[in-house]
Formats: C-alpha cells, structure tokens, sequence
C-alpha cells in the first residue's frame, strides 16, 4: 500500500520541517531571552500565575528601561534587553518536561525562571543539570526538591523551602500566647497539603509535646465545599485550626468556615492566607492567623525597592502585589544579580557557567527585604518569614496585619545535610531564634 | 448523636448541591441521549455569571442585599438561555444522529473552548461574591452552626426535584417528552416537534447548571477551573442513579452526599475513594444505575 | 491487489518507518527526539484505545494502565533497584495484563457509556491510591533514575540517543504485532462485534471473551507507553491516571481515526506538535484551539485523519 | 428416522403474557418445518429459546439427544443448530465479503486467531462459492448497508449456512422482501439446504411460501401448538382457519419498521 509508505514518510517530513523552521528563530545575540513557565489556565492561574506573570511583565519591562532603583539600575540584565518568553505550566509533568527542553532546545533561552508545582519542580530538576542551562525555581516549596538532587549545579530556588510556612506557622502561635491544647487541621489532598500538615502537626509536638491531634481533614483539592469537614472540625473541638489551603479553596473555606462558626474560640492559622487579605472583608474573623510564605505581599518589609515594586505594580494593574507577585520579582532579581556579579562586561551576556558560578551564596536585595543564597550548597535561598493577625476595620473598609512577628531562617530552616522531617524530630538543632 | 445528625444534615446539605449540579446533566441525557461533558462549564460560567453581576450590585448599587437573591437566579437564566441557544442551534443540531459516545467527544471539545471563553469573558481573577452568603445568618442545629443559606440551597435544590418530577410525570409537556425519549421516530411521525424538543431540553439543562453555579457562587471564590471539577462529580451522581432519570439523581446525590459525609466523620483517609468506590460498586451490581432501564435488543 | 500483499506491504512500510524514525535520532535536534518519544509512547496508549473502539467500546480509563506502567517502571527502579530497561518494561507489560486480567472479567459485561463510565472510575479509584500514598510522594510523583540496557550502562551523552532508539524499536514491534492482529481473523471479529454482537455470537463466537482480549491487549500496549514515558522524562506522578489524562488519549485516538494502524502514531504525533506550537503562540488559549482543532475533526472528518489518507489513495487508484 | 430437535413441556412467560404454553415438539433430520401464526403467537420467542437467546420459565429442549438448556447461543451454533433473523442481522460497515469470512472464522473455531490474516486465500475462495450458491457474488465487495433487503436475507441465511449446520432456523425469511423477489429467495434457499442435508425449521407469514416449500406445518396460537401436521391437514383445520389464518391481514410483501438501526 503505496499510501501508508507515503504518509509515513510525510510524517518524518513534517517533524524534519519543524526541525529546520525552528532552527531560524534561534536566539538573537543581542538580547537575553528569559523562558517564564507559570500557570496561565487552571485553578491556579487565577491566584498564582497570573499574578506572578504580570510581576514579571511589569518588572520586566522596567528593567529594560532602566527605570528600576538602585542597586538594579543597569539596563535589562548586565545591560543587555530581557526578552520572555512565557509558557503554560498546566498540562501536567511529562508536559512540562517538554516544554522546558522546547523552552532549552528550540527556544534557545538563556535561562528559566518558573514553576509553581512542586511536582513539576521535581519533574523539571534532574533535567535542568542534563541541559545546563541556570533556572531559577521562584515559587513551588517543596522540601524534597534538593533533599533529591543533593549536588545542584544550574538550578537555584529563590523562594523558601514550605518547610518554613509551617515551623513559624507552629513557632506564631506559641509564642503569642494561644491556646494549643488541641489541634486539628484541614489541607488539600495532595502532596501540598499532606506534606504541611505534617510539617505543622510535627512542629507542634516537638515544640509542646502533649499536644493532641484531634481532627485530621484531608478534602480534595478545588473542592469548594466544605461543609462536611467544618462540621467534623468543630464537633472535635480543636483550640487551633490549622489550614494550607490555597486560592479559591483558602477563601471558600474562610468564608463558610466563617459563617458556620469554625473559628468562634479557637484559632484559625492559614499559611497562605495573605492573598485574600483585601477580600475577606468581614467574612473572616479578626485574629484569623495569616502567613505569606515568606516576607510577601503585605507583609513585604518597609524598604525602598519593596515600595517602589508596590506602587509601579499598581500603578500598572490597579491590585496590590500578592505574594506570587512578590517572589517572581525576587527570582528575576537574584538572577539579574547573578548575571551581573558574574563579571562579564557590561552589554554583554555572561556565559552560563559564570552565571552558575557566581549564584551560590549571592546575598541581593529582592522587592521583600534581602535573600540569602545560603543553603543547598548555595542554591537555595534562607529568607525570613512573617506572620500577622487579621484585623478588619468595619469603619475605615480597611483590612490589616497586626501583631506581626518576623522569624530569621536561620530559626526555621533545617541547615543543610539534614532533612526537614528529621531536622524537627530533633528539635531544631543549630536553629538561631531571637 | 452530634456525629449522627452532622452527618445527616452535612449529607443533606452536600446531596443538595450534587443534585442541582447532576439535575441539568441527567435531563438532557435523559431527552437528548448526549452525555454533556461541558455541564462543567455552564456550571462555571453560570457561577461567573453570578458572582460578577452581584459584585457590580454592591460595589455600584446601593440597593436593599436581598435583591442579590434574585440577581443571581437571574444571571443564571440570561447565562443558560444564550449559551444553551448558540450550543444547541450553533452545533449540537448538526450532529444528531451521532452515536452517544461521539457525542461526550463532542462535548469534550466544547469544554475545553468555554473553559478558555470563559477566561477570556470573566478573567482569571477570582470572584469573591460572598454578600448573599451571609444574609440569612446562622442556626443552631445539635450543638453545630450552620449557614442558612445553606438550608435555603436544600429548599431550592427539592423545589427543583419535585418540579422536575411533576413536569415530566403530571403534564402534556412531560408526556410529550417521555414519547421523545421512547422513540424519537415515532413521536416525529405523530406531529411532535422533537427539534423544538430537544432546542428546548437542551436550554433548560444549560440553565439548570448555570443556575447551579450562580446559587453555589457565593459560598465560593469562583476562579477559572471549577467547571472541570465538577464534572465528575455531577457524572458520578447520574451514573449511580441511572442516567437519564431524575428519580435517580435525587436518589443518587442522597447516596454520594451521605457516604461522603459519612467517610469526612468516620474516616477521612478513605473520603477520597468514596465517590468513585460508590459508582463502581453501583455499576458492578445494576450496570445501568439504580433507576436506569436497561435497554432490552430485539432480534 | 489482493489482500494479502496489502497487509505484507503495510508491514514492511512500517519497518522502513521504524528504521527512518531510528536513524532520524542521529541527526534531528533532541528537543523533536524527546517530542517524538512522548507522542509515540502516548500513542501505544491510544492503540490501546483504538482497540478498544473497534470493538464498539470507549475507555475513559485507559490512564489507569499507563499509570500502572509508568509506575512498575517507577517502583521497580527507585525501590527494588532494577535498572534494565527491558525487565523494566517486562515488568510494566506484567503488571498491567494481570491487573486487567482480573477487571477485565467485570469490564467485559459493560457497553457504551456504563463501559466508558466505570472505566473512568477504575482509574480514578487508582488516582486516588496514589494522591493517598505519600511514600510514592503523592501528587507530586518521583523521578526516575536512568536504565541500564542488559548490563551495559550507556555514558551520560549516549543515554538519550539509547533510550530513543529503544522506544522507536518497542514502538515499532508494537505496531508490527498490532499490524497483524488489525488483519487476523479477531481483528476482522473484532469489528463484527462493534457492528453487531448478537450476530456474533450467532456465529458461534463469543463477544465478550474478545472484549476481554482486547481488553487486556490494549491494557499491555498502555502499560507500554507508560514505562516509555516514565524513561522519556524520567519522571511520574498520580496525573497519568486522571481522567483528563484518558480523556486526551480519546482526543487522539479519534484525530486519527481507527482505520489503520499508523493512525494513532500520525494523530499523536500531531497532536503534540500542535500543542506545542499552541502553548508557544496562544499560551493563554491554548485550549481553545485544542478544542476547535477536535471539533473540525469530528464535524468534517469523522473518521479521523486517516480518512484524508485513503481519500487520497482512492482517488489515485 | 432421527428426532434432531425436541422440546418438552416447554414454557416462557412475560410478566403476564404466557408466550410459550407448555409447547412440546419434535422435528426429525431433514424434514421442512413451517411454523405459521398471528403476531405474538410465540412463534419467534419458541426460536430464542431453541437457540439460546432466551431461556425457557420451564421445560427442557434436546438436539440430537443432548439437552441444550442454559447454553448459550454461541454454544449451540457450534453444535449444529443455526438461525437467520426476522430483521436481516448483519455487519452493516464491513462488505459481503467481509461478512461472510467472519462467518467463516466462527465456522472454523471459537477462538478466533489473533496473529493469521483473516482474508485467507482459502477463505475468501470459501466465501466466494458460498456467494454464488446464493446468487450474490455481484454484491461481494459492497458495504451491506448499501445492499438492497432481499439480498440482505440471503446473505442472513448464507451466513447461517456457512458452519455447515445440520438443523437451520429461519424466521420470516421473506418479511421484507418484495413479491417478486419472494420465490426466487426461497428456492435459492431450499436449494442450499437440501444440497446440504439441513433440516429446517422456518416461521412464515406467506402461506402461499409454507404450502409450496413445508412438508410440515405447526401452527402457533397464543403460546401454544393448535395444529401439527402435513399442510394440507392444517390448512384445513377449523381452528386453524379461524384463529390463524383468518388474522392475515398483513399484505405481503409490507415492510416492517425495523428494530434495528
């Protein structure tokens, strides 16, 4: 069948065409193209990715005007045009495995920041240091990822590790004064959730052993009802409630957790809740317990470049930067200030390996206070993390933080060589709290 | 007891959401003979719909709240219609005579465009509609608070249950669709007008679902992605209880409410399993749901 | 022509194609390598589909055996230390035939919808084994570890090269083996069921027995594809199993059409050219081209791809 | 002579509707049985029950001696005992061809191969006789959906034949066909089936077709036998005429609406 021979060899034909068409749009000298994987469809577009993708737009386009504040004054990157190049990171892992070698091999970027997925992260790793080409992990918290890949070369994670949300979410509520008898949690159904409750109910045990776990809720992620385990939390009757649910599911559980009394005398502690800080007006209780996953958003320290990012973010989208915002600024600005300490001269691109090289242990200024690229042998950032109470004030329609309280990363974060889990079992062991 | 009742009323308040979701579903399998895979998206876009037009009320009109109760229902009907109409007149009449299976293809096909129309229409900010949510406060029932609103859901969700049996039991309306679904040709030959029919069928469906996300709207953040989840959700209840029959969705939504309820109390490790355990097990016992007929072939 | 050559000349086409996709490894650039692997071991899967619909029958499910596959693949090398690729894949091929030799028992008695239903949620009960098992790292997966070829570990540079020739030659015996079995007397059967089962059984045949067969057959070729994907990306987690996984299998197997065994591989690698391209240009609606793209199809080529092929081969002969 | 079929006291019932009322039957080799009687008589439920296709409330049904209760249909086609059906029941996208190789497959064994092509040269030489004998070979490569009926039923009837059965079951093998074409198919048939030594057992409306071709009548009357004889004696029968005969109203040659899509 003279058909089938034919069509076959088309199909060859066909992949051999996109093989040389792609090879024209090879990258151009004179700029540094910039792959951007965030999520742009599915749930997590709408709280994550797309916020994330606008901060770096914004950003972006700053720094190649020359309009950012000192120290990133030099145009782009080491003087040289940012160009993005952004992709949807749904579709799953082995999707996004091949995005990121398209992303390498036929879009010929310079380097990668992206990834909210943890799953994704660790898909993506081990293919990072096969391509050798330095990305960046801005968001996705996993612990696992360089208890994994024990000697990273190209990848850097800008962003803390999760384990931090749920170390100082525990360390919070101790040190205020609360009330922790009894604690019950309810998280997502997938690694996400099951790995910070963990790290929570862990955190509290070693920290006041005694503690009873009374109430373990494990919903399905997007969800949206949760009508059932409200139920089923206040019929154990926790003194905390311990939630890290994201998004719509963090919101929807605030406002029917809410309305159904899950928080009348007993604490509500949301390690993600700072996203829905200006919309849950008087739908969540004052006192409810908020985290940022690090110094973002609204808990974003007071410094120069901090208020200038606020207010060129708003000024250009009409919202206040989230903490999605927040940490993909920060990953563009490590690596543009690893580029630049790379030594390459000004205009021009540093090699890869340069780049690599002068990232670890790269101390810069980020739009939320200064990162240290201090773990995982230099390539994981220790920052600090911050928790606040939710204040409403009816009056004013105005929502706060109060009650901040800061913890260094030094106090939260497992030093390297020592996994988290068991790094929490031992009692934090070399933890420098103040 | 408090866990008895808790799970009785968590049930009932979770039967009632899955009912109005597979409502829309099951009805225009039941007419139509198309499993409709984008029920998700009507579900979504009815939810948009809803919350976007609620928010505009209170951030623009400072009218009496309780008129967002009507607000939403209304979106949910203008959101049904046009969508329902451009559907079924733009595409669904074209490919009637497919077979049943070409048609959840079909579907799939236009969920994936509404999932991205939708983006394009409402954004990708979540909506953030809790205003009606709050309006009817909160009762105490055994120790345990729960929303009125939620209670309101249950009243709607057996309004429609009932309503839905008396049309398709008690009226011309209903016995005119029940010849449609017995045998499209012979109902044709007798002067009924099963275009109409099924232009009709297929819109009420689509606002039974939009409806079902504008009333759910307010007790969620409604962000891009929901419709997809729903979904199953909604083709597990009519599986179970037989698709095509509204009898059996209202006994299949008792049935996942109640065990889901059930497992959230009693064993939360395995709620994740109890849905789809529910359906396989149903499947392997009454392949054609429990209020399903079996179609008998004659030779 | 007769019959006979036809199928005879299918098959060395086939061969040739094996051996061109081979040697196109050497000089294509590796990005369009490592595509082509993911759309031809995506593409197993779809036979399994297609089998399956020859048969009448649509799996919502088929995610379930990829999953397994991808899985034995997974646990095998990062648990029980087993490298070789082959014991790999044997073990894929083993794992899913008895898991399907066992449903396929229940399965075998469900028709239309109730088949594609309870498919769905067979796999879906797997979803949730796996989000559930946090030792295997829940929805976020684990990656694996690179093969071994019967002893001989290939040096770093080599290992991508090794591991595409490998899933070109797995994909091609595949196609080989279902080349036939598409003209063997239960494949002939296979069709007499989907077109009429009474009749078939008034030839003294017994439907249901074939649509155990095919069952478990499209089960291995799916567990196939999953332990090639698992070495493609080095990488699994509890989403192969998820439905919307199944559902783009379906997606696939219906851009080809089941008229012919290189369908599905044509359809498949298609698709995953478009997709590419539609997330590179569209990144926001990417999903909406997919859809029209489907719906196209079905409205103006309802039996798939394929249908243009044979179209164009009539109008020539 | 030899009994091939035989049933005893055999009984089916529909809810209310007794549609097999303790029927009790014995067909010897190689006789033509003609079954006649009104719509729903029981007639066609008497061969799915015989074949398989349904099971009998009671009563026991031998072929060849052997009891074939509770087997399915598949089992007792490999038996011996075949059917054709009232709607022609064939494979509508695959060609004549095509159709009758699969017959052939299930002709050669139950399980069918999964790596020998189908279309072997000795089959389709096989398939292509078979054709001939029934007058069809122009239709071969066809799609049966493009066939006309008369030729679909012939078809129906070759692909029973083709496992060489020793009894043949044949229900209104001319509803649907046209007058003219009506004889012309039954001689076609009874040809091939005395060629072949097939004992035959067919229902029929035609009185006309069952006094020309039957050397046996039995006469079906709500679900059970009221005549049982050579023609003329049925014909003639006062219960007969009036209970069977008088309700043929039926024009020949009136198409039936089609289970079948």
């Amino acid at each position: 069948m003279k058909t089938t021979t034919k069509t076959l060899g088309s199909a060859l034909a066909l992949a051999a065409t996109v093989a040389l068409t792609s090879g024209a749009s090879a990258a151009d000298e004179a700029k540094f193209r910039l792959g951007l994987v965030t999520f742009l469809s599915g749930a997590a577009a709408g709280p994550f990715g797309v916020p994330a993708a606008n901060g770096a737009k914004v950003l972006i386009e700053a720094l190649n005007d020359g309009q950012v504040p000192a120290p990133y004054t030099a145009k782009g990157i080491n003087g040289v045009e940012i160009e993005p190049v952004i992709i949807d990171e749904a579709g799953g892992t082995t999707k996004q495995v091949e995005e990121y070698r398209n992303l390498v091999e036929r879009q010929k970027v310079d380097a990668v920041i992206g990834y909210i997925s943890s799953g994704d992260c660790l898909a993506v790793s081990p293919v990072v240091e096969e391509l050798k080409v330095p990305t960046v992990f801005f968001d996705c918290g996993t612990s696992r990822l360089f208890e994994e890949n024990k000697t990273p070369t190209y990848l850097f994670r800008t962003g803390p590790d999760a384990v931090i949300d749920n170390i100082a979410a525990a360390r919070y509520l101790i040190d205020t004064g609360r009330k922790t008898d009894s604690i019950a949690g309810i998280n997502q159904n997938y690694a996400w959730g099951q790995d910070s409750w963990a790290d929570f109910k862990a955190t509290m045990l070693a920290l006041k052993p005694g503690t009873k776990v009374v109430a373990e809720q494990f919903p399905k992620i997007f969800q949206g009802q949760y009508g059932a385990e409200i139920s089923a939390i206040s019929v154990a009757r926790p003194d905390v409630v311990h939630s890290s649910f994201w998004g719509g599911d963090m919101e929807a559980l605030v406002l029917q957790g809410t309305a159904r009394g899950l928080f009348d005398g007993r604490t509500g502690i949301l390690t993600t809740g700072e996203s829905g800080l200006d919309r849950f007006k008087a739908q969540a209780p004052n006192g409810l317990i908020l985290g940022a996953r690090g110094p973002f958003g609204a808990l974003q320290p007071d410094t120069a470049l901090s208020k200038w990012f606020t207010a060129l973010y708003n000024a250009k989208t009409g919202l206040q930067p989230t903490y999605p915002t927040s940490k993909m600024a920060q990953a563009i600005l490590g690596l543009k200030a690893a580029a630049e300490k790379a030594g390459a001269k000004p205009g021009s691109l540093p090699s890869k390996e340069a780049l690599v090289g002068a990232f670890p242990g790269l101390t810069f200024e980020s739009v939320a206070g200064t990162v240290a690229m201090s773990r995982a042998g230099g390539h994981q950032a220790l920052q600090d993390i911050t928790y606040g109470e939710y204040q409403y004030d009816k009056k004013a329609d105005k929502a706060s933080l109060a009650k901040l309280k800061t913890y260094a990363g030094d106090c939260v974060m497992p030093p390297d060589g020592i996994s988290s889990a068991d790094w929490i079992k031992a009692g934090f062991p070399g933890a420098k709290c103040n | 007891m408090t866990t008895a009742i808790a799970i009785g009323m968590d049930g009932l308040i979770y039967a009632s959401w899955l009912f109005l979701v597979a409502a829309g579903l099951t009805v225009i399998y039941g007419v139509m003979r198309i499993l409709n895979m984008a029920h998700g998206s009507f579900y979504a876009i009815g939810a948009s719909a809803g919350a976007a037009l609620v928010t505009w009320y209170f951030a623009n009109v400072d009218g009496n709240a309780y008129w967002s109760f009507l607000l939403l229902p209304a979106a949910a009907v203008v959101a049904g219609v046009i969508l329902g109409l451009a559907v079924e007149q733009g595409l669904l009449r074209f490919l009637y005579r497919q077979n049943e299976i070409l048609m959840v293809i079909v579907t799939y096909a236009l969920l994936l465009i509404l999932e991205d129309l939708t983006k394009l229409v409402f954004g990708v900010d979540p909506y953030f509609a809790y205003q009606p949510y709050g309006l009817l406060g909160r009762c105490e029932i055994a120790g345990l608070i729960f929303s009125n609103y939620d209670l309101m859901l249950v009243a709607v969700s057996a309004t429609i249950a009932s309503g839905a049996w008396f049309i398709l039991n008690r009226t011309v309306t209903g016995k005119l669709l029940r010849a449609v679904v017995h045998d499209r040709e012979i109902a044709m030959a007798m002067g009924v007008n099963v275009s109409a029919m099924f232009a009709a069928t297929f819109v009420v469906g689509a606002t039974l679902g939009a409806l079902a996300g504008a009333l759910t709207a307010p007790a969620i953040s409604v962000s891009p992605g929901i419709g997809v989840e729903v979904i199953i959700l909604a083709f597990a209840v009519v599986v179970v209880g037989g698709l095509g029959s509204i009898e059996g969705a209202i006994v299949g939504s008792l049935m996942v409410g109640l065990s889901r309820a059930a497992a959230v109390h009693l064993a939360p490790e395995i709620e994740l399993f109890v849905i789809y355990g529910v359906m396989a097990l149903v499947l392997a016992v009454r392949p054609q749901g429990l209020f399903g007929r079996a179609a008998a072939r004659k030779i | 022509m007769s019959a006979k050559t036809t199928i005879d000349k299918t098959q060395v086409a086939l061969l040739i194609a094996t051996a061109a996709f081979a040697a196109a490894g050497v000089i294509a650039p590796y990005w369009l390598c490592f595509l082509t692997m993911l759309a031809l071991a995506k593409a197993l899967v779809v036979q399994g589909v297609v089998i399956q619909m020859r048969l009448g029958l649509v799996s919502f499910g088929q995610g379930l055996f990829f999953g397994i596959g991808g899985y034995a693949v997974g646990i095998a090398s990062n648990f029980w230390g087993i490298s070789d690729a082959f014991v790999l894949l044997a073990l894929a091929l083993a794992a899913a035939v008895a898991v399907a030799a066992v449903l396929g028992l229940l399965m075998a008695r469900y028709r239309d919808i109730f088949f594609a239903m309870l498919s769905l949620a067979l796999s879906m009960i797997l979803f949730g084994v796996l989000v559930k098992s946090q030792g295997l790292g829940s929805t976020d997966g684990f990656n694996v570890p690179a093969q071994s070829y019967l002893g001989w570990v290939p040096a770093p540079g080599q290992q991508k090269l090794v591991a595409y020739v490998l899933t070109i030659a797995v994909v091609g015996t595949v196609a080989l083996l279902l080349c036939r079995y598409l003209g063997s007397g239960a494949g002939q059967i296979a069709e007499a069921v989907r077109e009429n089962e009474i009749r078939v059984e008034y030839l003294g045949l017994s439907p249901r027995w074939l649509i155990y067969a095919s069952y478990v057959m499209a089960a291995g070729v799916a567990a196939l594809g999953g332990a090639l994907t698992a070495f493609a990306t080095g990488h699994v987690d509890p989403e192969m199993a998820y439905w919307a996984t199944s559902g783009e299998f379906v997606f696939i197997a219906l851009l080809g059409g089941t008229a012919h065994v290189a369908a599905p591989f044509l359809a498949s690698i298609l698709f995953s050219v478009v997709r590419t391209y539609a997330f590179e240009y569209t990144p926001h609606t990417w999903q909406l081209i997919l859809g029209l793209v489907l719906l196209a199809i079905i409205v103006f080529l309802p039996k798939g791809l394929w249908s243009l092929v044979q179209r164009e081969g009539k109008v020539r002969a | 002579m030899n009994t091939i079929l035989e049933t005893r006291a055999l009984c089916r019932t529909f809810g209310a509707v007794i549609a097999a009322n303790s029927l009790d039957v014995r067909i010897e080799q190689s006789e033509v049985v003609g079954v006649i009687g009104s719509n729903g008589a029981g007639k066609t439920t008497f061969i799915n029950m015989v074949t398989g296709y349904l099971s009998p409330s009671s009563g026991e049904i031998l072929f060849e001696g052997r009891s074939i209760l509770g087997h399915a249909p598949r089992r007792i086609t490999r038996m011996g005992m075949a059917r054709s059906f009232q709607v022609a029941q064939l494979f509508p996208e695959l060609t004549v061809l095509d159709n009758l190789v699969c017959a052939l497959i299930g002709a050669e064994g139950a399980h069918p191969s999964f790596l020998k092509p189908a279309r072997s040269p000795a089959r389709i030489a096989a398939c292509d006789a078979i054709l001939a004998e029934f007058g069809v070979e122009h239709l071969r490569d066809d799609p049966v959906r493009a066939v006309p009926q008369g030729a679909r039923k012939l078809i129906d009837i070759a692909m029973a034949m083709v496992g060489r059965p020793r009894m043949l079951l044949l229900d209104e093998p001319t509803s649907g066909v046209s007058v003219e074409e009506k004889f012309a198919l039954m001689d076609t048939v009874m040809a091939a089936v005395r060629r072949h030594g097939v004992t035959v057992l067919f229902v029929e409306h035609d009185m006309e077709i069952v006094e020309r071709y039957v050397s046996r009548i039995l006469a079906f009357y709500s679900g059970k036998i009221i005549a049982d004889g050579p023609p003329a004696a049925v014909m003639a029968d006062e219960r007969v005429r009036e209970l069977v005969i008088g309700h043929h109203t039926r024009p020949a040659g009136s198409r039936r609406r089609s289970a079948q899509p």
